[in-house]
């Protein structure tokens, strides 16, 4: 096995051993366990820079051996795949140090940091999937890796949250295997493929076709949390706040929108998906699904709550993105990929300084609460004012190319949904904002631990800054080389090439 | 960046000076070396306005979507007094704010709004232009909350639905715009706009993103609410600067002066400006507060505004003429208005209380004056020059505008007589919030400046034919009116002063916005209600899920009683032998 | 001495070194734990040397004492009887190892079990290996008995109702199948499964045989509605024999049951599969929903057991024409995979109940970390029985997926992949208790007998659980293994029965 | 022909005879017995089908397979009714629960 080979493997090993090791260790050796961790997270990232410069300079990363008869297990590395892989490494590194810091003293940290890594190494291998087995294989490991998170906190409202995330996540991996496998009956083929492998059969099975793209849309959108298929995201905030990140921002929606990417773009190329006549209900669903998402959060008196509606909304600017076909959205869908999981873990992380210090999780307590945690609060407002959509945050370059996407191929309604978006988004986050700034603060918090200095401890303070430092950073870099826009440029010229 | 000059490297520090000084407030909100900086943030603008020439340009293909900055001639006066206003403004803060009032906190929203307001006028392309806008509108915000009352509050809610409202709008112009023209940057769009079939579609929507800011008639409802709320600096660069930004972007979006004559959107412009003119008139006089009136009149003049640009969009031939009127109306409303505003402030320190009173009362009607277009002011010589231009549209409507421009005075007269008649240093006042002991100079300096400024470019506009314009008869003709409109104003007056007020429903502050802020009231609670019911429709699929188990739990009762019986178990068996044996029989 | 085919003694072996062991454990009861070790490192080895000479050597034949068929008993092993010696082998093996520790202190009952379990080995054995099918129902009377004997080791009153109900219906099933031996031997004058397949007809005898065959398979397989028996007694036998039980011997009435369909049946009549596939579809949905609403763990678990076996059977409606490799590949694979997840989660639940106590699922809790392993090894095996990758049991799945779109049936997939849905509704209504604060649900029973269990008893749960999983990565070459010989040779190079 | 033709016949019967009285008797002794009816009537199959072609002797292959089978029969009832005896002594009853306990 060369090394060329053995990369993928390696990345997808440097979270899965670390994780397997965590599992045997003593609660007590709290060193061991922070020191794995780290060590996962820093050579993970390394090996995934590595990558990333050996795809940019014309390497090929190929793993392949077989797992079922005419199926390879395949890791493959392409622009796209390591588009989401770096993105998954980098959030990951910073929700490690976040949760490190958050679950000082909790119990069962080993069980919490074992399925943690299990969660990251799923991830990445969604991302590095060559065909579609291959990827259901990290999608379900995914779901499976993400139940015990989501019930860490084992009381009954966690347990039943883990129950409806299972409802709908397994139902849906089980109508993308149902999906996968008529597809591979109908073609034979499973391979991701720029432009789509399927445009040869267009002419005879076209009805056949669509329907697996229903399977497969709905079994991804499971995940991706389209409308009506969101229901299990909203209950799933119950978990503890880097969780709540992970599923949000980097691992769970995002490899259920990141597949829909895949499915339009290199199943079915966007030429087919046109001819099927599919491409517009989809763009349809994401459509509702924003302004549904937004009208929701906009009612929602929970912080963590609120957030996950705006979830609901947001990631359906990659399904949207994807489902228009033409290359200026469907840059706006990917990069929002990155732009939205480094916004919204921002607003995730600073729920959970929130909670975790002053005992906050309603917009009312907010009341004041700038002046306690003024980086917090200042993190929060600048995510926020991404996802309105206000330059030179990331959020405003996805609408600004959505929008422009949606212009070049003569749907100019596309301008419409993300403005009712914009204002649905600033209805909800703004009063958040003028609450916490602007309002008196209280007497007392609900339930303060006080940190030693500071306004909270650092291992929570720092990565927080830093995600929403980097939100602010992409936006306003967006055209240096390597930035999230230059990158997804660089993709969608191989999936529109002539 | 090949080709920029050092020159234009220096565009560089207009927006990052402010910006480095607000970041390091924020870290080191203690520092007050720090908090006495900050007003000259607005320095190295200035002293770009005045000290580069113009045209300059510096790309920054790595920023934003590639980033143009450039100085070009309106930029440069946008420029000198927007800084200039800024610089005033925040030099009178430092002696207007107490450190116990959040001063650190003020001035780093104070600081952003700065920036924002100073680097959208050097942006040359749309992105920054945007990002610029978006950072001064969302900044100002904390300026007009400075206080924390309720009233701040309700002004502050209405500004943000506005604001937001109005970066929806533009960011549809501006992507419309962008794709009609192919390219991100000013130069490119108003002569691409001036041909592409989304034309009327952009103006529409410029138009009205715009015009938020600007306070165009019907989208002028923040303006009376959040001015006066705002500590009086901030209400100074508000009124004075801040508006104005709106009437750049239209300078820079529409197609002015390009392409064909575009009557309809001119005469519909024109309307709305002159009805503007006189509507804010009217409901301004009726309010109490002096900052109020203040804002109104800001109204009021940028109807004036309103009206000349339409008069560019009539009549394209004679732009570069306008735009150099309407560039001088800019900038002499700016420090009119900035000069008013802080002369409520003055007005409301130690200096009225003192020997300066008259002073101070002279410092007010100065500016006054200058804005109701007395002979030898600014406000006089855009009027008698603007007059001419209105002449130049087509048959009908020539005359009656020029007619109505004059009469736009008679407003003005209104406005600043009430606006006077409201703040005159009574010497009474000394007990108000913003009067407490202050350095005395960082109040009247900055002031005295801008009043200075004011009245100068009355006389060094360089406008063509601006020395022509003092004949005697303008002269002579111009005074009588103003003794007339105040001879009417006086005797209306003392009428007035015999009515109970109380029982004549005035307009409130914010006018058209009561009736509004009602309907989106009961809006958002029919549609609360019209959600939770589709939610439970929705959830529904739950429920129902539910409830089919319960029933199907029911239905299988039965079957499971007899799982474990004999008798059912081996009738089964000899069923399913017999069927096997009858099947494999055919 | 002829031999037709490769001759390998070790047939006669992996038959004959369990049963040796039986003997001498029954006869040496105070060393039965050590002689079951030694007799399963044994058998292990001599199935594993013939597994490795049919993977490489093609099919293995011995005729017993030289005289050959039809007087003298041949044992054959092709790539399926290798399949089912594999499973038998590995799961055996695990048993023995967890066993060892099960049963430390109990000694009269450990003494029996050794000897019965070493019994059912060897039968299991012989049964794969006899090609001859009055040879096959005695061993398959021989797997019976000693399964019996197996669950009423527990002596309690739950283990001998259960076990004397498996008996009777096990003997009502092993006669029915018999009746038809005998129609078939009238007919046609053999017993000998390859003599059989040129000879058998749609004759009435022939009909009515496969009637009866089918049928009373059907009910040692514990096919819906014919089940009724296999919860009570999977769930009142001592754990290792569950897991036996469970992952093996409902297995053997089934492997008959197919070999009977590949080489035998003439499938002129599609009605018959798809009789056979509903019945399997009913079974899927009749014992998830069963599981679902178990107020036990263990009964939870063999009513999974009842599910499960469900999917067996829907390979026989897809069995048509180039599906049919296909289908029956899946079909074994589903076997293994079932066996090992199965045996890893009847362990499991053993483990659970002996710290706990009980093993009323409403008051069970993660406890202390003293049992999380076994959770962790139920919840791991349940991802097998779900069917979710990599593990074998979506291999399996796939490949009847395939099977199902191959052939034409897609509508087979609702099962299918409802059953998937269904299996992970009862696996975490079980699972979700792990995840208990260790506040709530029992801290384990002190007073229970092994309240502390010995790290072998997890690590084997665990062991299997694991294996289940990553079996999914050796789906190829189990699948060449198949390959070997009789059926499946035949099925892929000419794709019909 | 059909002398072994009724012996089937009959055999059948007790067959089924004595299905039907496992279903029908819950008295663990009865079903034990029932089944052992079951095994005759099978046995009984094989020994008239034993005679396959007239007029020769008889086929030698049914008859070893009857006398396995009786072995396995009589093995299968000693095993049956020692469970039974088991099953008495602890719970009493020679009867099994209709429904499995839960």
């Amino acid at each position: 096995m060369t090394w060329n080979e053995s990369l993928p493997l390696l990345v997808l090993a440097s979270s899965l051993v670390p994780g397997l090791i965590i599992f045997c260790l003593a609660e007590e050796s709290k060193g061991l366990r922070t020191a794995l961790n780290l060590v996962g997270v820093v050579l993970k990232l390394l090996l995934v820079a590595v990558m990333v410069w050996g795809v940019e300079q014309g390497q090929s990363y190929e793993v392949r051996f077989p797992l079922l008869p005419g199926i390879d297990f395949v890791l493959r590395a392409d622009a796209l795949s390591m588009f989401f892989a770096l993105l998954s490494a980098v959030l990951w590194l910073a929700t490690t140090i976040y949760a490190i810091g958050y679950l000082e003293d909790s119990p069962k940290r080993n069980r919490f940091f074992g399925f943690f890594s299990l969660c990251v190494t799923a991830t990445l291998g969604v991302a590095l999937a060559g065909n579609l087995v291959t990827f259901l294989l990290f999608y379900e490991l995914l779901t499976l890796a993400t139940y015990p998170l989501v019930v860490h906190r084992g009381t009954q409202v966690s347990l039943r949250a883990g129950r409806v995330y299972l409802a709908y996540t397994l139902t849906g991996g089980a109508l993308l295997l149902a999906g996968i496998a008529w597809l591979h009956a109908l073609a034979g083929n499973l391979e991701f493929t720029a432009q789509g492998f399927l445009s040869g059969l267009v002419q005879d099975h076209s009805a056949a076709l669509v329907a697996i793209f229903v399977l497969l849309i709905a079994g991804l959108g499971a995940k991706a949390a389209l409308v009506p298929l969101h229901g299990w995201l909203p209950q799933a905030m119950v978990a503890p706040a880097p969780v709540s990140a992970l599923l949000h921002a980097v691992a769970v929606v995002k490899a259920g929108a990141f597949g829909i990417v895949r499915v339009v773009h290199d199943v079915y190329g966007f030429e087919v998906v046109a001819q099927l006549g599919v491409a517009g209900p989809l763009a349809a669903i994401a459509a509702v699904t924003i302004v549904y998402g937004s009208l929701r959060a906009l009612f929602q008196t929970d912080i963590k709550r609120r957030l996950a509606f705006s979830t609901v909304s947001q990631v359906s600017y990659i399904v949207l993105g994807t489902a228009i076909a033409g290359p200026v959205a469907t840059v706006g869908g990917v990069a929002h990929l990155v732009h939205q999981g480094l916004m919204k873990i921002t607003l995730f992380f600073c729920a959970g300084n929130l909670a975790e210090t002053l005992g906050i999780h309603r917009v009312e307590d907010l009341r004041g609460v700038g002046r306690r945690m003024p980086w917090t609060m200042a993190a929060f407002t600048l995510g926020a004012l991404g996802m309105i959509g206000v330059p030179p945050m990331a959020g405003f370059f996805s609408k600004w190319f959505l929008a422009s996407g949606g212009l070049d191929v003569g749907q100019p309604w596309v301008i419409a949904v993300l403005i009712a978006s914009s204002l649905l988004n600033a209805a909800y986050f703004l009063p958040v904002i003028w609450t916490a700034w602007f309002r008196a603060p209280p007497e007392t918090w609900p339930a303060e631990r006080a940190p030693a200095r500071g306004e909270t401890s650092l291992m929570l303070l720092l990565p927080t800054v830093l995600v929403a430092a980097s939100a602010l950073g992409v936006g306003l870099l967006a055209s240096m080389p390597f930035s999230p826009l230059q990158w997804v440029g660089l993709i969608v010229d191989v999936e529109y090439a002539p | 960046m090949t080709g920029a000059s050092l020159d234009a490297w220096l565009l560089l520090l207009i927006p990052s000076a402010p910006l480095a000084v607000a970041c390091a407030l924020m870290l080191w909100p203690t520092r007050r070396a720090l908090t006495l900086l900050a007003p000259w943030a607005a320095l190295p603008a200035l002293a770009c306005a005045l000290g580069l020439a113009p045209p300059l340009e510096i790309d920054l293909p790595w920023l934003l979507l590639g980033t143009q900055l450039g100085l070009d001639h309106t930029a440069r006066i946008f420029l000198f007094f927007t800084a200039f206003l800024w610089l005033a403004a925040g030099v009178f803060a430092t002696g207007y704010l107490q450190e116990g009032d959040g001063r650190a906190r003020f001035f780093v929203f104070f600081l952003f709004a700065m920036a924002g307001n100073l680097g959208l006028i050097i942006a040359g392309d749309m992105l920054s232009f945007y990002a610029s806008f978006a950072m001064m509108s969302f900044a100002s915000y904390g300026l007009i909350l400075h206080n924390r009352t309720a009233e701040a509050g309700r002004a502050g809610r209405i500004y943000i639905v506005m604001v937001v409202a109005g970066e929806v709008l533009l960011f549809a112009a501006l992507i419309l715009a962008a794709a009609a023209a192919d390219s991100l940057l000013f130069a490119d769009v108003p002569p691409a706009l001036a041909e592409a079939p989304t034309r009327d579609v952009v103006l529409a929507l410029a138009v009205a993103g715009f015009g938020i800011k600007l306070g165009v008639l019907g989208l002028h409802v923040w303006l009376p609410l959040a001015h006066p709320v705002a500590p009086t600096p901030a209400s100074a660069v508000l009124s004075g600067a801040m508006i104005k930004a709106g009437l750049l972007g239209w300078l820079r979006l529409l197609p002015l002066g390009e392409g064909p004559a575009l009557e309809g959107w001119g005469l519909l412009l024109m309307a709305v400006g002159l009805l503007a003119v006189f509507y804010a008139a009217f409901v301004g006089i009726a309010q109490r507060n002096p900052k109020t009136v203040l804002a109104y009149s800001s109204v009021s003049q940028m109807g004036l505004v309103t009206t000349a640009i339409g008069l560019g969009l009539a009549v394209p031939t004679r732009w570069p003429e306008i735009s150099a009127i309407v560039l001088f109306l800019a900038l002499h409303h700016a420090l009119a208005k900035g000069a008013l505003f802080l002369g409520v402030g003055m007005a409301a320190s130690r200096f009225a209380a003192g020997r300066y009173r008259w002073l101070v009362a002279a410092g007010l009607v100065l500016p006054a004056l200058a804005l109701a277009g007395a002979p030898f002011t600014s406000g006089g010589l855009v009027k008698a020059l603007l007059k001419p231009e209105a002449m130049a549209l087509p048959a009908p409507w020539g005359a009656p505008l020029a007619a109505l421009v004059s009469w736009t005075l008679v407003g003005t007269v209104l406005l600043m007589a009430r606006f006077l008649y409201l703040a005159w240093p009574s010497g009474a006042s000394a007990g108000a919030p913003s009067a407490r002991a202050s350095s005395g100079y960082s109040l009247a300096v900055p002031w005295a400046t801008l009043i200075a400024a004011l009245l100068l470019s009355a006389f060094t506009s360089g406008l063509a034919g601006a020395e022509a314009v003092w004949t005697w008869s303008a002269v002579l003709s111009g005074v009588a009116t103003l003794a007339l409109a105040a001879a009417c104003t006086a005797l209306a007056g003392w009428l007035l002063a015999k009515v109970d007020w109380h029982r004549i429903p005035l307009p409130a502050s914010g006018d058209l916005v009561v009736p509004v802020e009602r309907g989106l009231a009961s809006l958002l609670r029919t549609s609360a209600r019209a959600l939770h019911d589709l939610r439970y429709r929705l959830s529904g699929g739950e429920a129902a899920a539910k409830s089919y188990l319960t029933t199907l739990r029911r239905l299988l009762a039965p079957a499971v009683s007899i799982e474990g019986g004999w008798a059912p178990a081996c009738t089964m068996f000899l069923a399913l032998l017999l069927l096997l044996a009858a099947i494999s029989a055919t | 001495m002829e031999t037709p085919f490769a001759d390998s003694p070790w047939t006669v072996w992996a038959v004959f070194t369990p049963m040796i062991g039986a003997v001498a454990a029954f006869l040496w009861p105070r060393r039965a734990a050590l002689v079951g070790c030694l007799a399963t490192l044994a058998t292990v080895g001599s199935v594993f040397w013939l597994i490795w000479q049919v993977a490489q050597l093609g099919p293995q034949y011995h005729a017993m004492g030289g005289w050959g068929a039809p007087l003298g008993i041949d044992l054959h092993a092709d790539g399926l009887s290798a399949a089912m010696l594999l499973t038998t082998a590995l799961v055996g093996a695990g048993v023995t190892l967890y066993a060892t520790a099960y049963f430390q202190q109990a000694t009269e009952t450990a003494r029996f079990f050794w000897a019965l379990w070493l019994l059912l080995w060897s039968a299991m054995n012989a049964l794969f290996l006899s090609g001859d099918l009055f040879n096959l129902y005695v061993t398959l009377e021989l797997v019976g008995v000693a399964s019996v004997a197996l669950v009423a080791l527990a002596g309690n009153s739950d283990a001998l109702t259960g076990a004397m109900r498996y008996f009777l219906l096990s003997l009502l099933g092993s006669l029915t199948y018999l009746l038809g031996v005998a129609l078939l031997y009238g007919a046609h004058g053999t017993l000998d499964i390859g003599l059989l397949s040129d000879l058998v007809t749609p004759a009435p005898a022939d009909w009515a045989a496969t009637g009866l065959m089918v049928a009373g398979l059907s009910i040692k397989t514990a096919l819906v509605p014919l089940h009724f028996w296999l919860p009570p007694a999977h769930a009142a036998a001592p754990a290792p024999v569950s897991a036996l039980l469970s992952a093996l011997v409902v297995k053997t009435s089934f492997y008959l049951l197919l070999r009977l369909w590949l080489e035998l049946f003439p499938v002129t009549a599609p009605g018959f599969g798809q009789v056979l596939g509903l019945l399997g579809a009913l079974a899927i949905f009749w014992g998830s929903f069963q599981a679902l609403r178990q107020a036990r763990l263990k009964l939870l678990v063999a009513y999974s057991t009842v599910a499960q076996i469900g999917y067996l059977f829907l390979a026989f409606p897809l069995a048509l024409t180039t599906a049919a490799a296909t289908a029956w590949a899946g079909t074994v694979l589903f076997i293994l995979s079932h066996a090992l997840a199965k045996a890893a989660m009847f362990l499991a639940a053993g483990n659970i109940l002996k710290f706990a106590g009980h093993d009323r699922i409403a008051d069970l809790g993660s406890g202390s970390p003293g049992i999380a392993l076994s959770w962790a090894a139920f919840g791991i095996a349940g991802i097998s029985i779900i069917g979710l990758p990599p593990s074998a049991g979506f291999a399996a799945k796939w490949l009847l997926l395939q099977a199902s779109f191959a052939s034409g049936q897609w509508w087979w997939l609702i099962p299918i992949v409802g059953g998937s849905l269904l299996a992970a509704a009862y696996m975490f209504k079980v699972a979700g208790l792990a995840f208990l604060p260790n506040d709530q649900g029992d801290q384990g029973d002190p007073k229970a007998a092994g309240a502390r269990l010995s790290r072998r008893m997890k690590w084997t749960a665990l062991g299997f659980a694991l294996g289940a999983l990553a079996m999914g990565f050796a789906t190829p070459q189990i699948l060449a293994l198949l390959d070997s010989g009789t059926p499946f040779a035949q099925l892929g190079a000419v794709g019909v029965l | 022909m059909s002398a072994t033709l009724l012996y089937a016949i009959t055999g059948s019967g007790l067959f089924v005879l004595g299905l039907y009285a496992l279903a029908r008797h819950a008295h663990l002794l009865r079903k034990i017995i029932a089944v052992n009816v079951m095994g005759s009537g099978v046995f009984l199959v094989f020994g008239a089908l034993a005679y396959r072609t007239p007029g020769l002797v008889s086929d030698a292959v049914p008859h070893a397979m009857v006398i396995t089978g009786i072995v396995v029969a009589v093995s299968a009832t000693a095993v049956a009714l020692v469970l039974m005896l088991r099953v008495q002594s602890e719970t009493g009853r020679p009867h099994l629960p209709e429904q499995p306990s839960d």
